[in-house]
């Protein structure tokens, strides 16, 4: 019964929200309960859900086949990220959204949103799958336009990049109906057990190369960057905590039952050269660049999106080891990332919220005057950065014992090189908005409202709590790692328990506790001290006042700049891409030329028709 | 709590013992004593011996080297910078410049004598005394710092009036950005312990 | 003069060498006449070889300034230096004027009133003129008009009378403005310490 | 048992009637009513168990000269599908044609057109067909000319001079059967041209197929398609992109799977279908105006209708049977609501209609309705008779279905792209100069309205329809 | 392992025993350095009395909370990679926490100081953090990539055990000895590591004031030198153990961390600084191939 709410709620919920946005202008107080009530009764029921995993429940009939919809202990654990992250973007927006703002159809496409994913997490077939991929890559798009101008123009990128990523779908669910029969995950997963290595390449290539597109794997991740910074931000932190991830639900889905492990091994050329290796290099490239792309935004939320992509390279490699700790690290990081990056992006959301900018080169100094955003955003960050003891490290810590021990070190060189990447950008994020001296103009920036901060000290405590204590979602991880067929890990409260060394959060964190005592009593030992404001600075004599720009912000990685500076801003995926763009626009330009000539040239058509046709026929005899 | 020379608990000897070995010094090179230092630190004399290290900043420095004549326009940057150091911190006059305007005496434009304007620890005569004089200098502070005598430093904040009036008379008022009256009750300088 | 034996051996062929025998000072006389027949002004003599020197009086300096700076090529004005004439009551003000093909100095001297001393600026025709103006101005208090920055150039916080002028006394001013310290025979133990001897409590203090 | 011929005798009387009448409100009125006739009589025909067809002689002269009408399940549902959709245009140019010029004109050809379609759907023998062809060609010619601005006359030349040549070939291609057969009678000639031999065979086919083609906007010989959809006024580019080509199409694959059956011309009809629907899209994506991008895209949807057709296999014409209905419902809501924005806005290029979905919401809704259909997005029709084509032409197995289905595909990523170009300046760009001088609400006159919501419910509603719609191609 | 109040003894003493061997690293350093210029140099245990006149400063000025709890960061930091080092005589903790913890935990330090630095509001402070954030990346990639190798060569992350391995056999078993590719690639990065010369322009005096250092007076100064010294013994030690097959007892231990020291000394007193960029560019150009080269090495089996 609950998975039938889970999918009438969000439904409902968007007819509701879209007649009352299109008909009442005023009235967003309103629109705000009704919103945060529907939202929460999806959490509930999203909750109680858990008893009916495993049970089907039947959707309308089409083509002769009854779409099928139902839990499964991988789908129950993003039903519960959807619908948490939803709800604490909905609570987030009561305080964010203005009385005078114009989003009248921000809940609407939300509740769409997540009908879309929701409907894409429940489908127990290829086809309901394909249906719901469709409605949700659509309310994507009229999610991201929302805002400014130029979000109109990025969210049409994402348009194309996913109407090609559905359109491929499309081919691959054609291809396996006509060769299996039916659209149920079992029937195409005998059937596919059945291929040869041609055919198989190409079911591998039709069903993970959309899902690629979705979760922005390295060549095809164009789209995410301009499409996700340029969006309001608290969709920003929606759509990169959570919506990304769809694709790589996918990917485990299509990897684990629909072609599963021994199809993935079979699929291999020479000794090296398999799909396991194809899946991990995308991902190694997905970590790698994007990281360094974003030391060189000069925009918070550019930056962060350049991470979301990066992150997803993490989760795609963790799933691509089909070892028990790698595919444990990749779903643990998709939990793990969604916490963090949400929780950073509500601290961007907050500071631009009251200083109207996410400009990095003018911000500074705001640790003063917001100093409940600027300790979200250092466990976001730290939790980013994957440093003890939030729970980023330990997801991480799982990638990368399984590639060490499998057998990967320039994969594990690359996930390393990530992390640093990341510690990097993120600490220019910190510092250019919090750090340094604070500019006139922002004087008088208070803290944002009761609405706004509740979502960053939830999110606060989940990131340390998961951290400390991360056995409360991998127990539920190795669950999901059963029902997937992959061998389940060991799992304490604490830790990790695995055979060739273990983790233990407990003793880490207290350890960390215990050193941070013993710091601080060494900070007492050393006598008085006097906080005193940021024009007493050394400045080499110099008398430091509000006119001197005494900030470093601009340019924060120059000697970066000089060695790969060039390399990363003009790469050659965006070279590629124009170069698409143009051979698309000169067929267009041929195809239009054939329809302007004179009378003369289409008489000559018609004759050519009529001859080509006979020369034809003659040949086919 | 600072008690008069004569009733420091053990504890503070034995540290002012092992605090005296540590000395740095900022480089605020005016006038032309400042060529003097580098002998002084390098092969032939090594100032490094009794533990006297270069610092760059303020915040990290004990000893204030005065090396030369002050005009007036230095010595507004010279007090920002002393009240930027963190005490205890000595304050070393190099040169008779410093001690009564040396060749400048009669310049409307420097300062005759320094300890008007910021409490000096010693004086170094000499027309920029050679390195000999440098290193006799520093060990004779060493040697007060270790009995507990050198604390010109309070001087500062219990007569803060005092230099206060003698610098605007030369140069007027400026901000320095430091409370000095205000910092010497929250550090508890100066005040006998009843 | 150095700047003879300079110009004995350089190879620069747009320095104009003396004769080489006789080395005697026909390229200063040619100038002069240059000067002359330029500006109608037949008072500038040969002071020392390469350095000619003549009086203009003050309203007729700018004028002759561009005449040699354009017709006989003396590009570079090196400095303006000011003299305080106490006895006559008059300022005198020095231009030097420096050309490079000629490798010769000429030093136009002026004579403007020590009370009123005003002139008009030359700055329009040599840029480096506005801080020499701006530089006498502060030591001496001459004003020049069409100087456009005339605020205070070295002396950022001084507020007494202009010091260069010889009717400031510096030792007086020094006196009253700054503390000496008088003669104490171990004095090197009263600063020892910081303890003052002359601190509030009756010392000398001044 | 009322006779088919009325479906060509009703229309041909009307039209007469209103150039008698020859007042504007009488004309309007006396079209209406013709349309709601035909619709009601089709819809009897429809509903009559048509599992033998129906002939009928008229005027009592035997079949070899006399004209023979048959009505089987294909041409019932044809016949509803025009009756329905010429009533809903004659409807939408209650309020759109511009009251001072003579209507009545417009009305009689457009009746002629509707009996010249019916004409050709009902023949059973090539002399009528060509007959009819004719009068329909005719027709089309004036109608397309009708809005008597310098390019529509030059449209419509280009159209004219096309469509004779195209009649030439099918006047040479029957004369040749004639020879051989002796008769008209489709049955008679099918009968003799299968053993006549091939070659000659071949030719009047190749003839045949390229005349009819011409009118069916072929991919090489559709060239006179873009101008003339574009400058005619937008009810007549909804009907020859809604039901005038489909029919042209459906009548040549009838014949050349009948009469000349011996001859496999599927093979190259595929090909020239899929080339069809790549230069189509490509064409359409590089567009400014909107009425030219419609009129590719319909090039495009025709080639996926033939490609459909032509897989040789009972659910390929199924499947594009479907596709057809869905096209004529889809692309007459995209027409008449392009016409609606050339009235409001007195441009023709998209960049100047930004804004103007929030002035015209219902307008805008049934748009984006019509474009996600048309793109295949999953509740609507399109999606159903797409995804019937893709699966029938894997099935099929027929040589280039898999190449079909890529390029169907890459279509359709052109197509979504460049109609949602046209909904993102309907919705999202802040408004220009001439949408913001129009005070109030932009909305389409109500009998407009009317028509294109019925358009719209076929879209929505289309896939209960599958079922009923026959495939049955045989004479 | 000895009982629970031998370890309960170890806990407490064992970061004080880090921060004496620290102090007499750091004398001896600035000793070396010293002989090397034929100057006497400082007394042995220079660093302390440092750390005691910093930490007895009477007045010290803060920036804000954030500057107090970087700094505690800092320390605290250090002192808990120390306890998941294994040296003779104390390794429990090494089987809650393997290598990759300890690298992040080197990490916590780093981010600690820049967030204090951050907090000081100085623009010379943020260019020295811009600086070492920019020298971390590039020290830090070979000397993980050496890690990874010896880490997959011995099937296990864990520190101690790559102890135990390498000390099974001897000398002949030692990480330099059988991988001496990796054992020199760790050497560079572990140059860059302890921000000795060349790669000091982190804290280049001329340009940028003691970069970090520049608004940290008092006992923050001696909090940061603390670090400085217990980071000396870390990095050294970590060294050790992965490549100079650790210690089974602390005469050796300390008989190889000075030898190590010297060697960097040695460098670090002759080299001038270079820039940040060059020295991305050095660490990247002659180590990481090297370490590379000898990873591929491990994998072809002949390692």
């Amino acid at each position: 019964m609950n998975t039938f709410l889970l999918l009438i709620f969000p439904l409902a919920g968007f007819l509701i929200a879209a007649l009352f946005s299109a008909f009442s202008k005023k009235g967003l107080v309103v629109g705000k309960t009704f919103a945060f009530l529907g939202f929460s009764a999806i959490v509930l029921v999203a909750i109680m859900a858990k008893s009916e995993i495993g049970s089907i429940i039947y959707g309308p009939m089409m083509f002769g086949w009854q779409l099928q919809f139902g839990l499964t202990a991988i789908s129950w654990y993003f039903a519960l990220m959807i619908s948490g992250i939803s709800w604490l973007t909905v609570v987030f927006s009561l305080g964010a959204l203005r009385e005078g703002g114009t989003y009248p159809m921000y809940y609407a496409w939300l509740f769409a949103k997540n009908l879309g994913m929701l409907g894409v997490i429940l489908s127990q077939d290829i086809l309901a799958f394909f249906i719901m991929w469709e409605f949700m890559s659509w309310t994507t798009y009229f999610l991201l336009q929302q805002g400014t101008k130029k979000a109109r123009s990025t969210a049409m990128g994402y348009l194309i990049y996913a109407i090609i990523a559905s359109m491929i779908l499309f081919a691959g669910i054609i291809f396996l109906h006509q060769a299996s029969g039916s659209f149920g995950f079992s029937e195409i997963a005998s059937t596919v057990a059945g291929f040869d290595m041609r055919t198989l390449i190409l079911a591998a290539v039709l069903l993970l190369a959309p899902m690629l597109i979705e979760s922005a794997a390295y060549p095809l991740h164009r789209w995410m960057a301009p499409a996700y910074s340029s969006a309001e931000t608290g969709i920003t932190a929606f759509l990169s905590a959570i919506s990304t991830r769809i694709g790589l639900y996918g990917v485990a889905i299509f990897l684990f039952t629909v072609l599963g492990f021994t199809a993935m091994k079979k699929l291999s050329a020479g000794h090296y050269f398999n799909l396991q290796v194809v899946i991990m290099t995308i991902g190694a490239f997905t970590m790698v660049v994007p990281t360094f792309t974003a030391l060189f935004q000069h925009d918070a939320k550019k930056l962060m999106a350049w991470h979301s992509v990066g992150q997803g390279g993490y989760m795609l490699v963790g799933l691509a080891t089909a070892t028990s700790l790698g595919v444990a690290g990749g779903l643990f990081h998709i939990f793990t990332y969604l916490t963090y990056v949400t929780l950073i992006l509500f601290c961007i959301a907050a500071v631009e919220y009251r200083t109207g900018t996410t400009n990095l080169n003018s911000l500074g100094g705001l640790i003063k005057k917001q100093p409940i955003a600027y300790v979200g955003l250092l466990f976001g960050i730290i939790g980013l950065a994957g440093i003890p003891p939030m729970n980023g490290f330990v997801s991480k810590w799982l990638i990368y014992r399984s590639l060490i021990l499998g057998g990967h070190p320039f994969l594990a060189l690359a996930a390393f090189i990530g992390t640093l990447g990341t510690i990097l950008s993120v600490y220019k994020l910190i510092h250019n908005i919090f750090l340094g001296q604070l500019p006139e103009r922002y004087n008088d920036v208070k803290e944002v409202g009761f609405f706004m901060q509740l979502p960053i000290w939830i999110l606060m405590l989940v990131v340390l709590g998961t951290g400390v204590f991360p056995g409360l979602i991998l127990g539920w991880v190795a669950k999901i790692q059963v029902s997937l067929g992959v061998e389940p890990l060991a799992v304490t409260l604490s830790g990790v328990q695995a055979s060739a060394g273990q983790l233990n959060m407990n003793v880490v964190s207290s350890v960390f506790g215990a050193t941070m005592l013993v710091a601080f009593i060494i900070f007492l030992i050393g006598g008085r001290r006097r906080i005193v404001g940021q024009y007493n600075n050394y400045a080499a004599g110099h008398f430091l006042d509000k006119t001197v720009k005494y900030n470093f912000n601009y340019n924060f990685y120059s000697a970066y700049e000089h060695i790969f500076g060039k390399r990363f801003l003009n790469p050659p995926v965006k070279r590629g891409e124009e170069g698409l763009v143009a051979l698309v626009e000169r067929a267009s330009d041929f195809a239009r030329r054939i329809y302007t000539g004179g009378l003369n040239t289409y008489l000559a058509y018609s004759l050519g028709a009529v001859i080509l046709m006979v020369v034809i026929l003659k040949g086919a005899i | 709590m600072e008690k008069t020379i004569t009733q420091r608990s053990a504890w503070d000897k034995v540290l002012t013992k092992l605090q005296k070995r540590s000395l740095w010094m900022l480089h605020y090179c005016t006038g032309c004593g400042a060529v003097e230092l580098p002998p002084t630190m390098t092969a032939r004399f090594d100032m490094e011996r009794f533990g006297i290290m270069p610092m760059v900043t303020p915040r990290q420095a004990d000893i204030l080297l005065i090396t030369g004549y002050l005009s007036v326009k230095t010595l507004k940057r010279v007090v920002l910078i002393y009240e930027q150091m963190q005490s205890p911190k000595y304050v070393v006059g190099f040169g008779s410049c410093t001690i009564n305007g040396g060749m400048y005496w009669n310049s409307y434009a420097t300062i005759k004598s320094l300890d008007q304007y910021i409490p000096v620890e010693f004086y170094l005569a000499g027309c920029m005394p050679r390195p000999e004089a440098i290193i006799e200098g520093f060990t004779e502070l060493i040697d007060r710092i270790g009995e507990g005598k050198a604390n010109s430093w309070e001087d500062y904040y219990k007569n803060y009036e005092f230099y206060r009036k003698n610098q605007e008379h030369v140069f007027g008022t400026i901000d320095t950005r430091t409370d000095i009256p205000d910092d010497a009750k929250y550090f508890k300088i100066g005040e006998v312990e009843k | 003069m150095i700047a003879d034996n300079y110009l004995a051996h350089t190879a620069d062929p747009r320095v104009r060498k003396p004769e080489a025998a006789t080395g005697s000072p026909r390229i200063e006389e040619e100038i002069i006449k240059a000067i002359q027949d330029a500006t109608g002004n037949e008072s500038f003599s040969l002071k020392a070889p390469r350095r000619i020197e003549g009086p203009v009086d003050s309203d007729r300096l700018h004028t002759l300034a561009s005449l040699i700076w354009s017709r006989v090529g003396f590009q570079h004005l090196s400095a303006i230096s000011c003299v305080d004439w106490l006895a006559e009551d008059e300022f005198e003000l020095v231009y030097h004027f420096w050309s490079y093909r000629d490798f010769c100095l000429v030093s136009a001297k002026t004579r403007i009133p020590r009370e009123t001393a005003s002139m008009p600026t030359v700055s329009d025709l040599w840029q480096p003129a506005l801080f020499f103006e701006r530089d006498i101005h502060e030591m001496f208090g001459v004003v020049f008009e069409g100087n456009p920055d005339l605020e205070k150039y070295i002396l950022s916080d001084w507020d007494g009378p202009p010091p260069m002028r010889k009717d400031f006394i510096t030792r007086e001013f020094a006196h009253d403005h700054f503390h000496f310290r008088d003669y104490e025979p171990d004095w090197d133990e009263l600063v020892k310490g910081g303890y003052h001897s002359n601190r509030g409590e009756g010392g000398t203090d001044v | 048992m009322v006779s088919p011929i009325l479906f060509i005798v009703v229309p041909l009387a009307a039209a007469f009637l209103t150039v008698l009448v020859n007042r504007n409100a009488g004309a309007r009125i006396l079209a209406l009513l013709t349309g709601f006739a035909l619709s009601a009589l089709a819809w009897f025909w429809f509903r009559a168990d048509l599992s033998t067809p129906v002939s009928v002689v008229i005027a009592g002269i035997a079949p070899p000269m006399g004209i023979q009408l048959s009505m089987d399940r294909l041409s019932a549902a044809l016949a509803l599908l025009i009756s329905v959709s010429g009533f809903l245009v004659i409807l939408y140019s209650q309020s759109y044609l511009k009251s001072e010029e003579a209507q009545s004109k417009h009305y009689a050809v457009l009746l002629l057109l509707m009996a010249a379609s019916f004409g050709i759907l009902l023949t059973r023998d090539l002399f009528n067909l060509f007959v009819f062809y004719e009068i329909l060609c005719i027709s089309s010619y004036i109608l397309v000319a009708s809005e008597e601005t310098k390019a529509s006359f030059e449209a419509s030349l280009k159209y004219l001079l096309l469509g004779s040549v195209g009649s030439l070939f099918m006047l040479v291609a029957i004369g040749l059967a004639y020879r051989v057969s002796g008769s008209l009678a489709m049955s008679d000639i099918a009968q003799a041209l299968g053993e006549a031999d091939l070659s000659y065979v071949m030719l009047t086919a190749a003839l045949f197929v390229l005349g009819m083609g011409i009118e069916a906007a072929i991919f090489p010989v559709n060239t006179w398609l873009p101008d003339a959809h574009s400058t005619a006024p937008s009810s007549i580019s909804a009907v020859l992109s809604g039901f005038v080509i489909e029919l042209a199409l459906i009548v040549l694959l009838r014949i050349s799977m009948t009469v000349f059956s011996s001859v496999n011309l599927m093979l190259p009809l595929r090909y020239m279908a899929l080339a069809g629907i790549l230069i189509g899209e490509l064409a359409a994506f590089g567009q400014t105006e909107l009425k030219r991008t419609l009129a590719y895209s319909s090039m495009g949807q025709v080639g996926l209708m033939l490609f459909a057709l032509t897989l040789g296999t009972e659910a390929g014409r199924q499947a594009g049977m479907a596709h057809l209905v869905m096209h004529t419902g889809a692309k007459s809501i995209l027409f008449l609501i392009a016409g609606y924005f050339i009235v409001r806005t007195g441009k023709r290029d998209i960049k100047s209609y930004s804004g103007l979905g929030r002035r015209m919401p219902l307008t805008g809704v049934f748009f984006v309705i019509g474009a996600l259909s048309l793109v295949g997005v999953p509740p609507l029709f399109g999606f159903f008779t797409k995804f019937k084509i893709l699966s029938a032409a894997a099935v099929s197995g027929a040589t280039g279905a898999w190449l079909g289905i890529a390029v169907i595909l890459l279509g359709t990523v052109l197509e979504a792209s460049y109609l949602f170009r046209v909904v993102r300046t309907l919705y999202s760009d802040p408004e220009t100069g001439n949408t913001r001088a129009v005070k109030g609400r932009m909305e389409m006159d109500v009998p407009a309205l009317i028509a294109v919501f019925g358009f719209t419910l076929l879209v929505i509603f289309g896939s209960f329809l599958l079922p009923l719609i026959p495939s049955g191609l045989a004479l | 392992m000895n009982s629970v109040i031998g370890l309960v003894v170890w806990i407490v003493f064992y970061p004080l025993i880090a921060f004496t061997v620290g102090v007499f690293l750091g004398g001896y350093g600035r000793k070396f350095t010293a002989r090397v210029q034929r100057r006497v140099g400082p007394s042995w245990i220079q660093p302390f009395f440092d750390v005691i006149k910093l930490m007895r400063k009477r007045t010290n000025i803060s920036h804000g909370y954030m500057h107090d709890i970087s700094l505690m960061m800092l320390v605290s930091g250090t002192m808990l990679s120390l306890y998941f080092i294994p040296v003779p005589g104390f390794h429990y903790f090494s089987q809650f926490g393997d290598f990759v913890v300890i690298i992040y935990l080197l990490l916590i330090p780093s981010l600690g100081m820049a967030l204090g630095v951050g907090e000081t509001a100085n623009p010379n402070g943020s260019i020295g953090i811009s600086r070492a954030l920019q020298m971390l990346f590039g020290y830090e990639v070979p000397f993980v990539l050496t890690f990874i190798g010896m880490a997959m060569l011995n099937g296990t992350t864990s520190m101690y055990e790559l102890v135990q391995i390498q000390q099974s056999g001897g000398i002949a078993t030692w990480g330099i000895v059988t991988h001496p590719l990796l054992g020199i690639a760790a050497l560079f990065a572990l140059q860059g590591m302890m921000n000795e010369k060349p790669f000091e322009v982190i804290i280049a005096p001329h340009e940028i004031a003691t970069g970090p250092m520049t608004e940290m007076g008092g006992k923050y100064m001696g909090m940061m030198f603390i670090q400085h010294l217990i980071n000396l013994f870390v990095e050294l030690t970590i060294y050790a153990n992965l490549f100079l097959g650790g210690a089974k007892n602390w005469f050796e231990l300390l008989f190889k961390l000075f030898v190590l020291f010297t060697l960097i000394l040695s460098v670090n007193s002759v080299f001038g600084r270079f820039r940040t960029d060059d020295a991305m560019r050095f660490m990247w150009k002659i180590p990481l191939p090297l370490a590379a080269i000898g990873v591929v090495g491990i994998m072809l089996g002949i390692g």
